[in-house]
């Protein structure tokens, strides 16, 4: 079973690759559904079946999979906006960085002290390399919406992390958790709309009317 | 009747009075009523203060107040010993006549500022009194604070105007940084003697580190409220733009708590280092020397008062310097003379300098103008007024036999024992300097009487001026007695003094009759009574004379002008114009020469002279603008761009991990 | 007793023939007769008797102005000890408040003086109290050296410590003295070549411009003032420069009068051979006088 | 009686939404705000003991953040109501709604000792406020908002990542892994160090960039300069101290676990510290908006904080008891400043001068707030500033304390240039004023926070004082 993890958290990676690539929001936007929905299947070849876990299944897939990305892709939809404009940093200079970032995750959780049982597991290294990911993807795109997906992917980063602990730690947190990223990302995509309307363009590299001169 | 036979509680009481005087005016509906209710208070606190003064100069030791305060701070401790009682001396007197003369200098039925003004000035007061008793170093902050800010509340009455806003930011900056220093000074207080409140005399070894970081701090902190050199900037601005009368309070007796600061402090410790002595002795002679010579370069009336109050601050200093090097050089007669020759000048200033700023209040409320040039010829318009500022010059002068003298003689008597006495009499030099500040001083106020008040008016403002009323004219009376009195009469002024002297130096016995044997203030009432004598017998002979003789009059010979006119008379800037020259290096006069091609300037060319002030106008400013260049070059990492922003985040998270290994 | 009698005799009657020295020496290099050596009290007499112009812009400060200099310049005079002398009225200290008198005096000079309202005397005025500004130093410096030699601070003791036997032991300090008190002597009382006090009407002049407006017996007041202040700065002058002492009490005010009138020739002989320095120049003498005063004390010192 | 904290507010939030007069609706928030005044008073003088296993305990140091924020929001409330009347052009339903759902979730942070639970609660705090900042509907504003929301959400993302580094640190040492501020305390010294470590930096940055640290504090100027006056007020006062007290529950962690970590954490939190108050100086000089010098100002203080924090021993009662005071010292500023901009119509000085005379009242408690900000006495916070640094100084670090003055006095220079400009002088004539004129209802409420500030800084009531000594017991000082 373990090793069937592993191999859906290497794919998680790949998807890190690809939407580091992409500039097609919908196509982000789409793999980051999956990746969500891989996140909900993982709990269940780790751990022993149980109500809490099958609830946090259910639940992560409906929200990382189904319902954040509806609520982004309504936003896009509404905003009438294709691809991602060129980026601060090219895509395969991004993509370049990523794959250097994946590597430096593997190297930094070899030295990290893991339980035993958790040991010959990819977790640690494959969410700090989605970790990493979605910050490059914050710090490199330019739209609104790149952004949010940016901070999902950071978020499910922290999120494969979290896995680890699925049964050791009190069911409410990973609600909580989930509840919080629900709101937030839905307050993201009504601002997202407002700005759509204000500037009639996402492009954050736009929102800079407050600085210091 | 058992609170009045306290003086220490007379002395709170006096406090919550002043504090509280002006309140009443913030909220009645009828000003001018408020106005004379506070003033009637004031008045009273004054006098119930006046009273506890004189108790305590009579030898009743006043009690210590310790409130058990929440504050982590320790207990807030009040008392009072003969340093405190020597400030104190000054203070209920000025601010007794403030209250009065402020009814008609600042009535509450022509300006609608009086109510918040009263309110202030009582506040001052109050804010005084109590830095004078505090025995807890932040119990000092505190009142010294409140002072401080409302003080810049009083003379920023006029905040319309962009002069006074300057100025009064000017202070406020200033008064703030000090505070930052003190804040150093009382925390250093509290790491090394383990409280916050004021350790007994001489408690404390000068020999650590951390003491003379502490003298340092108290220097600029203190120094900096004295107005001593070079930290006088704020002063000019200050006092020149706030309302006379509370320039009277700020000159007379704010400076005095900068002083009593200092004094306060090294009071803390024992075998002071002897830098610190010559250190007072330079900095009191150059705020003497460079300030009278601002002084006799300004054109605005009360800039001149505001810069010879530096002057004073630094003799002053130069007692204080000369008695700690005396006390380095185990030289009792040189630490007394110093102690006499400051605490005498403590007293004294309060009373000259609050008088002339009151008359120049008068000056300025007659003829609406500070400056000197347009003035003239008021004596006739003002006599009582004149008469009293003739005496205020004088006594600032130092001149015998008025009150100045007396002070500045204990610092003669000292130098030169000191030049008879020390094997390097370094210290004498004060002679000469304080004879050099002396002659500077004799320019500057025959400036300012001869062109303010003799001779014809040069504006119509000046020549429609008038008199004011009693309720001005009674506090300058009862100040210039004040100076008239203590001068014939110096045995009071060393009396008043003696007790703090002797608590200062440590001193048991009968300290003024030996102090007598060296200082002549004993004869010296009988010189001042032989020339007043001598004077008005003479007048008496020569008014026999004139009665007898023929008489005519006539205009003043016009130099062999057609039409001579007033504004062809010596203008104050025309008499003081030689000593600027020979003095520019310290007062670096402003002159801006129209260019003269032809034998005659082109119409409308003009000649602007004025004094700079250098400090603030050529060092600080330019500095100030140079930072603010540099921040906003810094300024541009706020640049809006939301994506970098995230990029801190991470890069702090970056360093922090690398800084954990 | 009877010294303090001849001292107030001498202070009050020897100025004016000083004065009248002064010219007959003037007039002599001149080659003229010139006026008889009693000529100033003539003027004295004749100005006590004539009557008085006021500008209608003086006040009272005007009238004031020389009572009060020449009642300052009579308490120093009772302080000073004339000759081998001590002053009647002597005290630890007196030599600060006899510098002081003088400073007294010359504020009221110079406010009456700027009480007529003439720019004329404005400027004579200004020149005055600058000039004065920076003699006292000097005196001081002087003082302090004598002082120190003579560890006293009276006048009295002061003056009459130096002797022959200190001229001959310290003689570098004590001329440099002499020469820095002379400069003083002249810059004090307006002599050549800081003032010239024969003409009136030059805007060069300092203290006879102060006076311009001043009539009748109060310019009489103002003559006998200037006098006796040549009288007082001229007795420090001679007890540092003449400290010559017959055993006799009289002989020795004798001895006085006499130097005091060769002085009087002495500054005639000044006032005939040099000539009136630019107004520039000034400053810069007084303030060498400073200096030659500052080296006697630190010759002193070492 | 602890869950009404939470409960009453969102009940009130439910009342507020189903009023449907605009007018009506912001009278909710002072009733509101009264009866959580009163409820939180009962419950700060009240013992309180932990319940619900162990989730929930007022402790001192929530008692403390709880007193500041119930006393604040009333404040904030009462002027809501003269504020509101002001802006009927726009439906305030948003704002009130959200006001008191912050409040609710203020409330959960104090409150809260199981650290998840608290994390769930700041993040709410943060997105409660999104809409608020929105308020203006403005260009501006929404960019405020945008830059707002997605900060503190990264930051707060991160701060989770912590929790997980934390729980798995407890995991690894083979504890029943647990969030619960009590079971951490207990078995902190047997914590994997390395995880913990990581853990303290992400807790850190993340909560860090919640509070404003300097680098961390970019959406600050923005948002507070674009939301409504009495919005910046809550949020630099309310959820800043909010921020902080998450802060102070990993202080106690790291001071259960013994030396090693602690030292890291105050060695990081003085440097922060110090890195913040040199940023709010330099940003600070000739800041033209004097809504974006108050967030600098907040910049500033949350600088003082964790340097008092960081200091630890005395500085620590300092630390909590500016947490206090720089609540309603800033309260009374940005309600004022929220005056001012109502009445000029605009927020920048060249526009805004001679405030004391068109509105003297305002004018007078912001020149008292600006005087009380920069540590004047007998204000308050010139109480702390100078516990922390006395005790800077009694703990010999001369150049800590030396810096936190040059600071201070920098920053001092900078507001005095930009505030009495403001402040004095006469108004322009150009700029014929709004309609707004002072009334008790918009000048009342700060006059309290002022009147409070100055007793605190004179006679602070034993209560108060007892409060802050228990919370300094709590983080290891020996009263």
């Amino acid at each position: 079973m373990n090793s069937f993890a592993d191999q859906l958290l290497v794919l998680v990676m790949l998807i890190n690759l690809v939407m580091l690539g992409s500039s097609r929001l919908l196509f982000s936007i789409r793999a980051v559904a999956v990746q969500g929905a891989i996140l909900g299947i993982l709990p269940g070849l780790i751990h022993p079946f149980s109500g809490h876990l099958a609830a946090i299944t259910v639940g992560i897939i409906l929200i990382k999979g189904v319902l954040i990305p509806y609520l982004i892709s309504d936003a896009v939809r509404k905003a009438h906006i294709r691809r991602e404009v060129e980026p601060f940093i090219g895509y395969v200079p991004t993509l370049f960085l990523g794959a250097i970032f994946t590597a430096l995750a593997f190297v930094f959780a070899e030295k990290l002290p893991l339980a035993p049982e958790h040991k010959e597991l990819l977790f640690v290294p494959a969410s700090i390399a989605t970790l990493l990911a979605g910050f490059l993807i914050l710090t490199t795109r330019k739209k609104a919406i790149s952004q949010v997906i940016g901070y999902l992917v950071l978020e499910n980063g922290i999120f494969i992390f979290g896995l680890l602990l699925t049964e050791a730690m009190p069911f409410m947190v990973e609600a909580g958790a989930l509840l919080d990223l629900l709101v937030g990302i839905f307050v993201m995509g009504i601002v997202i709309n407002q700005i759509s309307q204000e500037f009639s363009s996402i492009d954050t590299s736009r929102l800079r009317a407050l600085k210091e001169e | 009747m058992a609170l009045v036979s306290e003086p220490m509680a007379c002395l709170l009481f006096a406090a919550v009075l002043l504090a509280l005087s002006g309140l009443p005016g913030l909220f009645l509906q009828r000003p001018v009523a408020a106005q004379w209710i506070a003033a009637l208070v004031a008045v009273f606190a004054s006098v119930l203060g006046a009273y506890a003064v004189i108790q305590l100069l009579g030898g009743t030791a006043g009690a210590v107040y310790q409130l058990d305060w929440p504050l982590p701070f320790g207990p807030a401790e009040f008392s009072v010993d003969h340093l405190s009682t020597l400030f104190l001396i000054p203070l209920f007197l000025v601010t007794g006549c403030v209250a009065i003369y402020s009814l008609s200098y600042w009535p509450a039925k022509e300006k609608n500022t009086a109510a918040k003004l009263t309110f202030f000035v009582g506040l001052f007061a109050a804010a005084m009194v109590v830095v004078l008793l505090a025995r807890n170093g932040v119990l000092f902050l505190m009142a010294w604070e409140v002072m401080a800010v409302s003080a810049y509340f009083l003379l920023t009455t006029e905040q319309q105007d962009a002069q006074v806003q300057r100025s009064g930011t000017v202070y406020l900056v200033a008064t703030h940084t000090g505070t930052m220093a003190l804040f150093v000074l009382f925390s250093l207080l509290r790491s090394t003697s383990g409280s916050f409140l004021f350790p007994l005399p001489h408690a404390l070894s000068a020999a650590f580190p951390a003491a003379t970081i502490m003298m340092v701090a108290a220097l600029i902190g203190f120094g900096g409220k004295a107005g001593l050199m070079p930290l006088h900037f704020w002063l000019p601005g200050a006092h020149a733009n706030a309302p006379s009368h509370v320039s009277a309070m700020m000159s007379g007796l704010m400076l005095k708590m900068g002083v009593y600061g200092i004094l306060r402090t090294i009071s803390f410790f024992t075998e002071i280092p002897v830098w610190l002595g010559w250190l007072l002795l330079v900095l009191g002679a150059w705020s003497a020397v460079n300030g009278i010579a601002l002084a006799a370069s300004q054109r605005d009336l009360k800039r001149l008062l505001a810069c010879s109050s530096i002057e004073n601050i630094g003799i002053i200093f130069i007692g204080i310097g000369l008695a700690l090097v005396g006390m380095q050089t185990a030289s009792p007669i040189l630490v007394t003379c110093g102690l006499f020759g400051a605490f005498i000048h403590i007293i004294n200033h309060g009373l000259f300098k609050s008088l002339l700023f009151l008359g120049s209040g008068v000056l300025i409320h007659g003829t609406g103008s500070r400056e000197i040039d347009r003035m003239g010829g008021l004596a006739k318009r003002m006599p009582a007024t004149s008469l009293f500022f003739l005496i205020g010059s004088l006594a600032i002068c130092g001149l015998p036999p008025l009150n100045g003298f007396v002070g500045e003689l204990f610092l003669y008597v000292g130098a030169i024992n000191d030049g008879i006495h020390a094997p390097l009499p370094l210290a004498a030099l004060v002679a000469p300097v304080l004879a050099l500040v002396g002659g500077l001083a004799v320019i500057t106020f025959v400036k300012l009487y001869g062109i303010v008040f003799l001779g014809s008016p040069r504006t119509a403002d000046a020549a429609h001026s008038h008199e004011a009323g009693g309720l001005m004219i009674g506090p300058m009376l009862v100040l210039a007695a004040g100076c008239l009195a203590t001068g014939m009469a110096p045995l009071l002024l060393v009396k008043l003094a003696a007790p703090a002297v002797s608590w200062y130096a440590g001193i048991e016995g009968d300290l003024v009759s030996r102090t007598g044997q060296q200082v002549p203030f004993m004869p010296l009432t009988v010189m001042n009574s032989l020339l007043v004598v001598l004077a008005l017998a003479l007048a008496a002979g020569y008014l026999l004379r004139l009665s007898k003789l023929p008489r005519s009059t006539g205009p003043t010979w016009g130099c062999a002008y057609l039409a001579p006119t007033p504004r062809m008379q010596y203008t104050g800037s025309s008499f003081s114009e030689m000593v600027v020259n020979l003095f520019g290096a310290l007062v670096a006069p402003l002159r801006r020469r129209p260019s003269l091609a032809t034998f005659f300037p082109a119409v409308g060319t003009t000649f602007c002279y004025a004094a700079t002030e250098l400090v603030l106008d050529r060092v600080l400013t330019p500095i100030f603008s140079w930072i603010g260049l540099g921040f906003s070059y810094i300024r541009r990492l706020q640049h809006g761009q939301l994506h970098i922003y995230v990029l801190y985040i991470f890069a702090t998270l970056f360093v922090l991990m690398i800084w954990a290994h | 007793m009877t010294d303090i009698i001849i001292h107030c005799l001498i202070a009050l009657l020897l100025p004016p023939l000083l004065l009248g020295v002064i010219t007959k020496t003037k007039a002599a290099f001149a080659g003229r007769v010139g006026a008889p050596f009693f000529q100033p009290y003539y003027d004295l007499l004749k100005l006590m008797r004539k009557g008085s112009v006021f500008s209608t812009t003086t006040t009272w400060v005007f009238k004031a102005g020389p009572l009060v200099t020449l009642a300052a310049i009579l308490v120093a005079a009772l302080l000073v000890p004339l000759g081998r002398h001590h002053a009647p009225i002597s005290f630890q200290g007196d030599m600060v408040l006899f510098a002081y008198l003088f400073g007294l005096a010359r504020f009221f000079t110079a406010i009456a003086a700027l009480d007529t309202g003439s720019s004329f005397e404005g400027m004579g005025a200004a020149r005055e109290v600058t000039f004065s500004c920076l003699t006292e130093p000097t005196l001081f410096i002087a003082l302090i050296t004598l002082a120190r030699m003579s560890r006293s601070l009276q006048l009295s003791t002061l003056l009459t410590y130096p002797t022959p036997a200190i001229w001959l032991a310290a003689g570098a300090s004590m001329l440099l003295l002499v020469v820095a008190l002379f400069i003083v002597l002249l810059a004090e009382n307006c002599r050549i070549p800081f003032d010239d006090p024969t003409t009136h009407l030059e805007l060069t002049m300092i203290h006879e411009v102060m006076v311009l407006d001043h009539s009748g017996p109060a310019f009489g007041v103002i003559l006998y003032g200037a006098a006796l202040k040549l009288l007082v700065l001229g007795a420090i002058f001679i007890n540092i420069a003449l400290p010559v002492t017959t055993g006799n009490s009289y002989g020795d005010w004798l001895v006085f009068v006499v130097a005091m009138l060769v002085l009087s020739v002495l500054i005639g002989v000044v006032e005939s051979v040099m000539a009136r320095l630019r107004m520039v120049r000034i400053p810069q003498l007084l303030v060498g006088a400073t200096i030659l005063s500052a080296f006697a004390m630190l010759l002193v010192l070492r | 009686m602890l869950y009404a904290l939470v409960l009453v507010p969102l009940t009130g939030a439910l009342v507020a939404g189903l009023v449907p007069d605009n007018r009506l609706r912001p009278v909710v928030l002072p009733v509101v705000a009264t009866i959580y005044l009163a409820l939180s008073a009962c419950l700060i003088m009240a013992p309180s003991a932990p319940s619900a296993g162990g989730w929930f305990w007022l402790d001192p140091l929530g008692k403390i953040v709880l007193l500041c924020v119930s006393i604040l929001f009333t404040v904030c409330a009462y002027y809501g109501v003269g504020y509101l009347r002001y802006r009927q052009e726009r439906s305030n339903r948003v704002l009130c709604i959200g006001l008191l759902i912050c409040l609710a979730a203020m409330g959960l942070v104090t409150i809260s000792q199981h650290l998840g639970l608290m994390w769930v609660a700041v993040e709410a705090t943060s997105v409660s406020m999104a809409p608020l900042i929105y308020f203006n509907k403005n260009a501006r504003s929404i960019e405020a908002t945008w830059k707002y929301l997605l900060i503190c959400s990264v930051g707060i993302a991160l701060a989770l990542l912590g929790l997980l580094f934390l729980a798995y640190s407890t995991y690894v040492a083979q504890k029943d892994a647990t969030l619960l501020l009590s079971g951490l305390l207990g078995t902190a010294r047997e914590l994997n160090p390395g995880w913990l470590h990581a853990a303290v930096i992400f807790l850190l940055v993340g909560y860090g960039s919640k509070m404003g640290l300097a680098p961390l504090h970019t959406w600050k100027p923005d948002a507070y300069g674009e939301a409504p006056g009495m919005v910046g007020a809550m949020l630099a006062g309310g959820l800043v101290n909010c921020a902080f007290l998450a802060i102070l529950r990993v202080y106690q962690i790291c001071l259960a676990s013994g030396s090693a970590e602690l030292l890291f954490f105050q060695q990081v939190l003085v440097g922060m510290g110090l890195v913040s108050m040199a940023f709010a100086a330099v940003f600070m000089a000739r800041q033209a908006d004097f809504k974006r010098m108050l967030a600098y100002s907040s910049v500033e203080h949350v600088g003082i904080l964790a340097i008092g924090l960081g200091l630890g021993k005395g500085a620590l009662f300092g630390a909590l008891f500016h947490l206090l005071n720089n609540g309603l010292t800033k309260g009374v500023l940005f309600l004022t400043s929220g005056n001012i901009h109502r009445s000029y119509g605009s927020k920048t000085t060249e526009v805004v001068k001679g405030v004391l005379t068109r509105l003297p009242w305002t004018g007078g408690l912001f020149m008292a707030g600006f005087i009380a900000i920069t540590g004047s006495p007998p204000f308050s916070p010139f109480v702390s500033e100078y516990t922390i640094v006395s005790s800077a100084f009694i703990e010999g670090r001369y150049l800590v304390a030396g810096l936190f003055l040059l600071f201070l006095v920098i920053v001092f220079i900078g507001m005095a240039l930009t505030v009495l400009p403001m402040v004095m002088g006469a108004p322009p004539d150009d700029v014929e004023p709004t309609e707004y004129r002072d009334s008790l209802l918009t000048v009342g409420p700060p006059l309290v926070a002022l009147f409070l500030i100055l007793l605190l800084g004179i006679w602070p009531p034993a209560f108060v004082i007892g409060l802050l000594r228990d919370g300094a017991a709590l983080l290891g000082v020996q009263p």
